[in-house]
């Protein structure tokens, strides 16, 4: 396999390409998610996956199973507390390749409102399981989950998933304009702490 | 003098030795990522061949420590982490919360704050009970129920959208009044719904009630007698269904539940089916209730005293308990003069309610547990807090 | 019943349980003294005209400066609809108190969420170990001196 | 009234008698492909159709994103399937483990090869039809037995035990609604059984007695494909995903390939006992509606009555709740099973006496 890929330019196997757009295709189009809720996202994810209204088979991703073999897409919908923890990663690994992680909800982004004086409280769910869209919201909306699985949709189809699997790409970076790179923004927001103006 | 630490290792093991092990029995352990779980309850079943021998519920999989929290977070803020506990009876969260301060400071409301609170309760308990109805149909293994209530849930969710400005996590009953003024168009639509859900229920009692394979599921299954569901401290539908006349809007009459007629329902045997019957015929109540508030909402402002004002309350302890969805929602406040409370917590309908499964579930079969668990109505990130 | 005659009916009848009349605050509280409580909670749900015979709630307030736990036990009475709060003192540095396992069932568990965040001690209670936290958890978090370096102060 | 001759390739191949062993080889590979192409294209179409079915019951759209209205959703689902990773838990029984799916999906594909889809097209028409069904199709059980048993998992084991309890004890049921049913018709060749409805399907020739016999024999297909309300090896809210729990890609493609092929057959069995296989619908006054009814070719009846069986079972499940697992077992023993034998002495008494309609 290793000779194969240098005969390739850029990084792209020649003669897989159309097969590959295939699978992707598949794969993107009938996304299993696995029902991960603990706490008020987990209705919103429910809301999204099994309500009337918003009806998440158009997308193709209406069987939700439950056990992790059979599952594509782990939304993580809930806060994460230290115990919950081993149990979310031993579910991530047992799940198979090729495998997502939608973090819908602020309290699995950054911990939510529980992120200061809680003993418990993972901030972050980025901090366990290598996440691929993060849907912000506390809870999202129904619409908010499918904006999350429609990115990774794409993210499948452009095949930015599996060029390089180390690095799984923040759609956060993908938003920000020409010339920001993440690390400004972080400094800038430290140096409003602590100059306490907003309070 | 016996004071015996253990730990969950020691008791599963002298589960172990405690009988000597037959092929029979085995321990399985119904994990916290499990479908009818309701969430991240984690129960560890000793069975013989499908029958439970015995059950220990662990928790603490959702435990985020929100007492924690409230000792450093000022009591208006306090507001919102009741949101998250309790998230089918939010606003009767944030009424419970607002109580507790307003008796505190002996502050006055008008009667358009309250019959606003009453209507917006009965909206969070009409809400709580289609989601229970849709997932207790999902425990029972038929998909559509989950589909009917969500349905029905989904167009009250817009209505409240609408003048709370969130769909789950409300934070509208603020202490001292509401945040906002009720919308032109609400109680225009709230008649609309009304009219709306009253054949729905019926379609409910069609689908499910009358289906005979859910009644031969729920008859005499974890039965729960009067002296047992007191002594485990159940509260709410749980206890009204083994016959205990205990609901807070009849004997505290906070709000304005004193000026409206509706029935307290109470079962009599106590078993599943009576708690599922119970919640149906309280969706009924609750619209009839809203029914006879929505007409005559008298003039007034939405909101007593000014949104930024600090609320600083006197030393010592305060108390005030209110009747949610699930029961009774305590909110005990010890007070040293700060702006933040020295020691806040909330008495958790849910905590005290799964107790008693321990004592019901025994004997029965895993079916039967997910029927009891769900006839229950457990929300575990109320249990855990 | 009004809170302040409740009070009342309970210091007449059990008056040499009751440790200090407090009349500061508006919650029906009666303070009880640490010795006569298990007797004292045994009577007061069988009494025909008081008949608590529902535990609402029980938790624990930590004095640090006064160097004493109060515990806080909430009875109701589904039958005559009044409750009262009951208050018991325990010294900080030995706080055990007796179970209240044998009169309500329900207090086996409270008790357990009491001693897995404040640490405090019930002899004879037949299942003492953490609920929420894992066994291996150092400290009692509710405490006002729990020291923790995973969390964030704001 | 048209004859249908009975012939078809079996009887073609076998009176060549120098057929060498590459003609049947090549006749055998050529059988594979046609199932393979038959089923795979059936299976997808009836996922596709049950998705949208459901979604109707449940006031929701259903897949309408993926290809035109959602019509190549199956096909993405297959295709993703076909690559996901395949994974033998460590402590499992490595060979059992990986058999199982296969002996899933052998059973039920062995059953198509005695589906008549019209008088000539049939793989072979041998003359115990409906006993070699009834016998392949009770190898699926040990499919799943094996599943269960094999991937060291407690709750997969909970759910083989109960899979196994319930299709053996409703075989019992269905193996006698059949015998009454052979009272009636006396042979076991299935288009002997077709033939005999010509005038008239035996649904409603032997009145109350098949009438007894068809709703005895739906109830316990039914449960033979662990669909609710008897769907308790796989219940999702008690036992998570069953005994397909450990198995991923492929093998469990296998295995929800199995449940739909196990669903075509026995609808078609069904469709051959009771409504008269693939014979156009015939009213005996009307010549000129018998002639318009011929005008449809055989095979299009035949999938129309399957199609029709097919849609009121995805019906009940959509509606139904799941039964308890002793209410299970209760139902079959102390209702189905005595009433089917007492059907069976009635359909003895009919046949004897000449009671029924078309003698």
């Amino acid at each position: 396999m290793e000779n194969l890929n240098s005969l390739t330019t850029n990084n792209q196997a020649v003669i897989l390409t159309n097969l590959e757009k295939i699978l992707n295709w598949a794969r993107a189009n009938s996304l299993w998610p696995l029902t991960f809720g603990t706490s008020c996202c987990a209705i919103e994810m429910m809301m999204a996956t099994g309500s009337a209204h918003y009806d998440l088979s158009r997308f193709g991703a209406e069987v939700v199973r439950v056990s992790p073999r059979q599952a594509d897409v782990l939304i993580v919908a809930g806060t994460i507390v230290k115990r919950m923890a081993k149990p979310l990663k031993m579910l991530f690994n047992q799940m198979m390749d090729p495998k997502y992680v939608i973090a819908t909800g602020s309290c699995t982004i950054s911990g939510g409102p529980f992120i200061y004086n809680s003993y418990t409280t993972i901030r972050g769910v980025d901090k366990l399981i290598p996440v691929d869209v993060y849907v912000p919201g506390c809870p999202p909306r129904p619409e908010a989950l499918f904006w999350g699985i429609l990115v990774l949709q794409k993210m499948i189809l452009q095949n930015s998933l599996f060029k390089n699997k180390k690095t799984r790409y923040r759609p956060v970076l993908a938003a920000l304009p020409e010339g920001i790179c993440i690390e400004e923004i972080h400094n800038e927001m430290k140096n409003i702490l602590k100059s306490k103006k907003y309070l | 003098m016996t004071i015996q630490l253990k730990t969950l290792n020691e008791i599963l093991h002298n589960l172990d030795e405690k009988k000597h092990w037959g092929t029979k029995e085995y321990f399985i352990n119904m994990g916290p990522q499990h479908p009818s779980s309701h969430g991240v309850l984690r129960f560890v079943l000793k069975l013989e061949g499908e029958i439970i021998k015995e059950i220990i519920p662990i928790l603490g999989y959702i435990h985020r420590g929100i007492e924690k929290i409230g000792e450093s977070v000022s009591y208006r803020n306090f507001v919102h982490l009741t949101d998250r506990c309790d998230y089918f009876s939010s606003i009767i969260n944030n009424w419970a919360v607002s109580r507790t301060i307003e008796q505190a400071l002996n502050m006055e409301t008008n009667d358009r704050i309250e019959t606003i609170r009453t209507i917006f309760a009965e909206i969070q308990r009409i809400q709580s009970h289609t989601m229970w109805w849709g997932v207790f149909g999902m425990d029972l293994g038929a998909f559509t129920p989950f589909f009917y209530g969500f349905r029905d849930r989904e167009f009250l969710t817009s209505i409240v959208e609408e003048t709370c400005g969130s769909r789950l996590t409300m934070n509208y009953i603020q202490p001292g009044g509401v945040l906002y003024d009720i919308k032109s168009n609400f109680i225009k639509r709230i008649k609309q719904y009304i009219k709306y859900l009253r054949p729905r229920i019926e379609e409910y009692e069609r689908l499910i009630s009358d289906n005979v394979i859910v009644q031969k599921r729920t008859e005499n299954i974890g039965i729960l007698t009067k002296e047992k569901a007191l002594s485990f401290g159940s509260t709410g539908p749980v206890l009204r269904a083994s016959g205990v006349p205990l609901d807070l809007r009849k004997n505290d009459s906070y709000g304005v539940y004193d000026k409206v007629k509706f029935s307290v329902v109470i079962g009599t045997k106590g078993d599943s089916w009576d708690r599922y019957w119970i919640r149906i015929e309280e969706m009924r109540q609750s619209l009839n209730i809203i029914e006879q508030l929505v007409d005559n909402i008298p003039a007034g402002k939405h909101m007593v005293t000014k949104y930024t004002t600090k609320i600083k309350l006197p030393v010592g302890y305060y108390q005030s308990s209110i009747e949610t969805a699930r029961g009774i929602l305590g909110i005990f406040v010890a007070s040293n003069g700060m702006e933040n409370p020295y020691r806040i917590h909330m008495r958790s309908p849910n905590y005290n309610n799964l107790w008693s499964i321990t004592d019901m579930a025994v004997g029965l079969k895993i079916s039967d547990l997910v029927t009891i668990v769900s006839t229950l109505d457990l929300i575990i990130p109320d249990v855990d807090r | 019943m009004i809170i302040s005659i409740l009070k009342d009916a309970i210091y007449l009848k059990y008056g040499d349980f009751v440790l200090e009349k407090s009349e500061i605050s508006l919650v029906k509280e009666v303070i009880i003294k640490q010795s006569k409580f298990l007797e004292f909670m045994q009577l007061v749900k069988d009494d025909k005209d008081l008949k608590f015979d529902i535990l609402l709630d029980h938790t624990a307030v930590d004095y640090i400066n006064e160097n004493v736990f109060h515990l806080v036990y909430h009875l109701y009475s589904s039958i005559y609809n009044h409750q009262v709060i009951i208050l018991v003192e325990v010294p900080r540095d030995k706080p055990v108190i007796s179970t209240l396992c044998s009169i309500w069932r329900i207090a086996e568990w409270q008790e357990r969420e009491v001693f897995d965040l404040f640490g405090i001690l019930y002899n004879n209670h037949p299942d003492l170990r953490r609920i929420f936290l894992e066994d291996d958890w150092v400290g009692f978090p509710l405490r006002k001196n729990y020291k923790d370096n995973f969390m964030l102060e704001k | 009234m048209i004859n249908y001759s009975v012939d078809n390739f079996a009887n073609l191949v076998d009176n060549s008698n120098n057929s060498t062993v590459i003609e049947v080889a090549f006749y055998i590979l050529s059988i594979f492909i046609t199932c393979l192409i038959f089923i795979s294209l059936f299976v997808m179409v009836v996922v596709y159709i049950e998705r949208k079915v459901a979604a109707a019951f449940q006031c929701r759209v259903g897949p309408n994103r993926v290809g035109w209205k959602g019509i190549l959703q199956s096909v993405a689902d297959l295709l993703k399937l076909l690559t996901k990773e395949k994974i033998t838990p460590l402590y499992s029984d490595k060979f059992l483990h990986f058999i199982s799916p296969m002996l899933c999906i052998s059973a039920s594909f062995m059953t198509l090869l005695i589906v008549p889809f019209s008088p000539h097209i049939q793989i072979i028409n041998i003359d115990m039809g409906i006993l070699y069904w009834s016998a392949i199709s009770s190898l699926g059980i040990l499919g799943i037995l094996l599943a269960g048993w094999s991937s060291y998992n407690k709750w997969s084991l909970i759910s083989a035990v109960r899979a196994a309890s319930q299709l053996i004890s409703y075989e019992l049921s269905i193996i006698l609604s059949i015998l009454t049913m052979i009272i009636f018709t006396n042979t076991l060749n299935i288009q002997k059984i077709v033939l005999s409805q010509l005038n008239g399907c035996w649904i409603w020739r032997g009145h109350v007695v098949t009438l007894i016999a068809f709703i005895i024999f739906f109830i316990a297909s039914i449960a033979e494909l662990n669909k609710i309300p008897f769907d308790l090896p796989e219940g999702e809210s008690e036992l998570g995903a069953g005994f397909h729990t450990e198995y991923s890609g492929m093998q469990f493609a296998f295995f929800f390939l199995a449940e739909y092929v196990n669903l075509f057959i026995t609808s078609t069995i069904i469709v051959i006992l009771f409504l008269g296989g693939w014979l156009p619908w015939h009213i005996s006054g009307f010549s000129i509606f018998n002639e318009l009814m011929d005008s449809i070719p055989p095979i299009m009846w035949l999938l129309l009555k399957v199609s029709m069986i097919i849609f009121i079972i995805m019906w009940i499940r959509w509606t139904l709740p799941r039964l308890r697992i002793d209410h299970l077992i209760l139902l079959e023993w102390k209702f189905l099973l005595p009433t089917s034998l007492a059907n069976m002495v009635l359909a003895s008494f009919l046949v004897l006496n000449n009671l029924y309609f078309y003698v």
